[in-house]
């Protein structure tokens, strides 16, 4: 796993080599960077995995098809709900189910609030990569809004496990729909002031433009998925190509940038706020009245057969392939994580860049550790 | 009403009445000694806390609030905690070398305390080289950080050490020219008398634009001298944990943290000094009524309120902005701040020799 | 080109077995015929299947299938490519040069399954500590005394 | 012109500035809008939304009567075998053996507050509790029979 000069630190060309993590500010959480440096410029990026790997596609296979819902929460946390979404649609895919209008709509609603959640914290996040600390802790203040929005409808405010197969858990809470408006219309207020603090600032733009650098050719070949890809200018919105749940009968957007840098991943990502907030905005008035939930079994089993949904998370594209033998348990689970592959694409878009690039690139990337070990 | 100069000039009669000269000279620098060392450890103490409460309520966030009335005894709880924290050296690390460079931090820090005028006619040592010797020795607290960086035999640690070497080289050179336009303009190298000049008005507002230009590029530069956010690079700290000091712990990670405060204090004071008019108060033009009452507030107080202020406006920089990258800085330095301050310089050389100014 | 026009484009690339059924189009192709026909996939104008979404494997006791999931951007098509492997000597082309993210996605199998990638520039493990090399956790009859609890 | 650019540029970069020094200003003169929950000093007038998950209880009457009938449903919902039931043999009044629970025990260390034995319960026997404050210092105290001693089934649960 590791080369012999790395514990001497630097290599046969008088390189640097310096372990980034698995304990690091900017690696935000247990990611392990092998990072080869010449001065200030890096020379190459290795990722080191593992650190918080779970199986969670073995968990999976001795778990029933209810069950393995909840342990997707646990892989990319700040997009959980998207995550057990995609395991719904799989199941449900298998099961030949309905979904009630209502369960649909309550679906992309708590989507697309986690999906804000999820942006929100990415961008303080990076603005604190970046070495401003404020941003951080404003955005904690937005992000805590849709947390009690989630803990009042699904009962958790991080790993709600508000999916099952065929619908939703509960139905939404009498608060729900003030609680929401109230969020729409901070958000109206506050998105400027995130621009005054960070969008517009000028070491801000100089630290992001051109840095982290991705062709749209590069990144389809990289299997980069999600708002990182689409500020290179690849479409692939899984909302808007494959739509699922009630994707296709809302009005947004697929923000699509060209420049390919980290500042155009920014971009993409605060537009996507706003797109989010607008499909919010256009669902919550229109909740269909009805069940919740669709009536299914009480021990699912899946037809012998193989079964694939994509769904869009706050990172890119989810995917999850379940094998059937026609059991009560999955045969075989695999989950195609965005933060995996985008992770990949790290080594080429910050060789020859310095360490600051290479911390903005990877806040850039939105990494979740989680995600990217299962 | 009673004032500094007045204490200090009633403790030296007292002393000449007692003791030979000599002896008066001795008991005169142990109680400077022992009253800048009190003055330090009261000012990191107070600079802690304020810091903190000014990012809290920045962050809205309320801040430490735990220890003492509104928290304000939390540095002192920090620093106790400090004290009895166990000092590692790294097996690795070259231990004299390691040690030494907190204690070169701090006595740096603190030779730049002896010019400064605190209030009227009090000052530890009016040297008439005031303004060289304080950018001279200003610019050793390069050799602490350097010293530690690579010492600590880690690469972070270097890595921090040699950005914040060419950080500060840097921007020696603008600090540099900044104070020297002030000096073109009062024709002095003694800080009481560049107090004294701004008698009829601080330099800020009677030196015309100059003065307002380099006063910019003075707080700028500090603010990258004493390897402050935006320009914090030495110990970035989502790229290299904690730069220069990340190895160390204990004292002489206070040490570091004290002198790094220290130096705010002191840049700021010659800030103030230089700029904002020392211990002068503010008067405006011939409103007799209102110049008497600024006159009332005494010196320390003008001194200290200004100080306290640029300080503020340095804090205020960290926490709005984030980090410039290492060739960035480099770029503000060497391609806006330098040209434009030899610019600004032949500029008030200009008002200087017609003699514009006020 | 619709499913059946796609499907009977594919055909007619080379010795191909397509199984019914699915969401999209699942082909099976010899491990010796793999590497010709993925890298005709990719360079074919007509199909353009750039984008490898899912790379993965399963165990089915008797033997290893490599599956690989295909889309195009340019044309919106999706594919399933599926290889039977040995499950004593799982050996197959690497297609991380077509594909460069199958570099990570095919380290991950190698580790978790076992199956060797030829031509794979830098097959090492990518999730598990030195000293899993040989140890397969992914595979049906791997097992843990220590960390796997059976429900 | 290239003075023109520079002289711009600065200016720009120092307007940029400046609406972030004011935002941030702003902050720091309202302190109205200072969201910290000092949370343990807050206890008193905390308020959990009902639905939040806490631990697994299970809901007595004042009789010390419970709705558990030990059917296991929780049990075989449960993905991480939190909930274990052990089932003991009621004699009833007409002398039938009835199968009925003798402790159910929970395993709070294990449990990811997923709800699922909720929803499989039958006869609405347990419930979602929010409290939050489960740490203690010994593992062991984490295990909980959730049915009191000497409790019974209610009348008419079947």
């Amino acid at each position: 796993m590791y080369s012999t000069t790395e514990h001497i630190g630097v290599n046969e060309l008088g390189d640097m080599i310096i372990n980034v993590g698995p304990q690091h500010p900017a690696t935000h959480g247990v990611l392990h960077l092998v990072i080869t440096l010449n001065g200030e410029t890096v020379k190459k990026v290795e990722p080191h995995l593992g650190y918080i790997h779970r199986s969670i596609e073995k968990m999976c296979e001795s778990l029933s098809y209810r069950q393995f819902i909840y342990s997707t929460s646990r892989m990319d946390y700040l997009s959980s709900h998207i995550n057990n979404h995609g395991c719904a649609l799989a199941v449900e895919k298998g099961l030949q189910v309905e979904i009630p209008a209502r369960a649909e709509v309550i679906r992309v609603l708590m989507g697309e609030l986690t999906r804000v959640a999820s942006h929100i914290l990415w961008w303080g996040a990076l603005a604190m990569d970046i070495g401003a600390f404020t941003p951080f802790f404003h955005a904690f203040r937005e992000r805590e809004m849709i947390n009690e929005i989630m803990e009042e409808t699904c009962g958790a405010r991080l790993t709600m496990n508000y999916m099952v197969p065929g619908g939703v858990m509960f139905d939404l809470h009498p608060n729900f729909h003030k609680r929401v408006k109230a969020l729409l219309q901070q958000f109206k207020d506050k998105l400027d002031e995130y621009d005054e603090l960070v969008t517009y600032n000028t070491i801000f733009i100089n630290r992001t433009k051109g840095v982290g650098f991705i062709s749209a050719e590069d990144a389809i070949s990289y299997g980069m998925s999600g708002p990182s890809a689409r500020a290179s200018g690849v479409s692939c919105d899984i909302r808007k190509i494959y739509p699922y749940g009630m994707y296709d009968k809302v009005q947004f957007d697929e923000v699509l940038l060209q420049e390919g840098d980290t500042y155009a991943r920014y971009l993409v990502r605060m537009q996507e706020i706003r797109q989010s907030l607008s499909i919010i905005e256009q669902l919550i008035d229109n909740i269909p009245e009805g069940d919740f939930q669709a009536k299914t079994k009480a021990v699912l089993k899946l037809p012998k057969g193989e079964y694939y949904s994509r769904v869009e998370t706050a990172r890119g594209e989810f995917g999850v392939y379940i094998v059937s033998e026609g059991g009560m348990t999955p045969y075989r689970i695999k989950f195609r994580s965005p933060g995996f592959s985008n992770l990949s694409a790290l080594d080429h878009m910050t060789r020859g860049s310095k360490i600051g690039d290479l911390v903005a690139t990877m806040g850039s990337l939105d990494l979740v550790i989680p995600d990217i070990d299962r | 009403m009673i004032s500094f100069s007045e204490i200090a000039s009633s403790v030296h009669q007292w002393l000449n009445s007692h003791l030979s000269p000599a002896w008066v000279l001795t008991v005169e620098m142990v109680i400077v000694g022992v009253a800048a060392i009190a003055l330090f450890a009261l000012l990191g103490l107070v600079l802690v806390i304020m810091e903190r409460k000014v990012a809290a309520y920045m962050q809205i966030r309320l801040g430490p609030n735990r220890v003492g009335p509104k928290g304000m005894l939390q540095s002192t709880a920090d620093t106790v905690k400090l004290l009895v924290k166990e000092g590692i050296t790294p097996a690795g690390a070259d231990k004299f070398m390691f040690n030494l460079a907190p204690f070169i931090a701090m006595i740096t820090a603190m030779l730049l305390l002896a010019p400064l005028g605190f209030a009227k006619d009090f000052q530890i040592w009016d040297l008439n080289i005031g303004v060289l010797y304080v950018t001279a020795v200003s610019s050793l607290s390069v050799i602490a950080i350097l010293m530690a960086g690579w010492s600590s035999n880690n690469k972070y640690s270097l890595l921090g050490a040699m950005r914040s070497g060419a950080q500060i080289v840097s921007y020696e050179l603008s600090a540099g020219l900044a104070i020297m336009t002030i000096v073109v303009l009062t024709g002095s190298l003694q800080l009481s008398e560049i107090v004294e000049s701004q008698r009829n008005g601080w330099w800020i507002f009677k030196g015309h634009l100059p003065a307002l230009i380099a006063f910019v590029i003075f707080i700028i530069a500090v603010t990258a001298e004493t390897n402050r956010a935006p320009f914090d690079l030495a110990e970035a700290e989502s790229e290299l944990t904690a730069g220069f000091h990340t190895e160390y712990s204990g004292m002489k990670f206070a040490l570091f943290f004290l002198a790094e405060y220290i130096n705010v204090f002191t840049v700021c004071a010659i800030g103030a000094t230089l700029f904002l008019g020392g211990w002068m108060p503010f008067h405006i033009g011939n409103w007799e009524g209102f110049n008497h009452v600024m006159d009332y507030i005494p010196s320390s107080i003008w001194f200290f309120g200004k100080t306290f202020f640029l300080i503020f406006v340095i804090m205020w920089f960290r926490w709005t902005f984030p980090r410039l990258r290492i060739d960035q800085l480099l770029d503000l330095e060497w391609k806006y701040l330098l040209p434009i301050s030899m610019f600004n310089i032949i500029l008030v050389t200009v008002i200087a020799i017609y003699h514009l100014h006020g | 080109m619709e499913r059946e026009e796609l499907q009977q484009y594919l055909g007619g690339l080379g010795s191909l077995t397509f199984e019914e059924g699915g969401e999209w189009i699942n082909l099976f192709v010899e491990s010796g015929d793999f590497r010709a026909l993925m890298e005709q996939l990719r360079r074919d104008e007509q199909l353009g299947f750039d984008y490898l979404f899912c790379l993965t494997c399963v165990d089915f006791k008797t033997h290893l299938t490599m599956v690989y999931h295909l889309s195009s951007t340019r044309y919106r098509y999706n594919i399933v490519v599926k290889s039977k492997l040995d499950r004593q000597q799982p050996e197959i082309e690497t297609v991380c040069d077509i594909w460069r993210t199958a570099e990570f996605h095919e380290r991950e199998v190698y580790e978790l399954f076992g199956v060797k990638f030829m031509n794979h520039p830098d097959l090492r493990l990518l999730i598990l500590p030195e000293g899993w090399e040989g140890k397969n956790p992914l595979r049906k009859d791997f097992e843990d005394e220590v960390n796997m609890i059976k429900l | 012109m290239f003075i023109v650019d520079y002289i711009k540029s600065i200016y720009g970069a120092m307007k940029s500035m400046g609406t972030g020094m004011k935002r941030t200003a702003y902050y720091f003169t309202h302190h109205k809008e200072i969201i910290t929950e000092q949370y343990p000093d807050n206890r008193d007038t905390l308020v959990l939304p009902e639905r939040f998950r806490g631990e697994v209880v299970m809901t007595h009457t004042e009789q010390n009567e419970h709705r558990c009938t030990g059917c296991t449903a929780c049990e075989l919902a449960c993905p991480n075998g939190t909930i274990k039931i052990v089932t003991k043999f009621d004699i009833s009044p007409e002398g039938k053996k009835k199968k009925a629970v003798d402790k159910f025990i929970y395993h709070l260390e294990l449990c990811t507050m997923c709800n699922l034995c909720i929803e499989a319960c039958p006869t609405n026997a347990i419930k979602m509790a929010q409290s939050f404050e489960h740490s203690v210092f010994d593992r062991s105290q984490l295990t909980k029979v959730l049915n009191q001693p000497g409790s019974k089934l209610e009348e008419g649960v079947e």
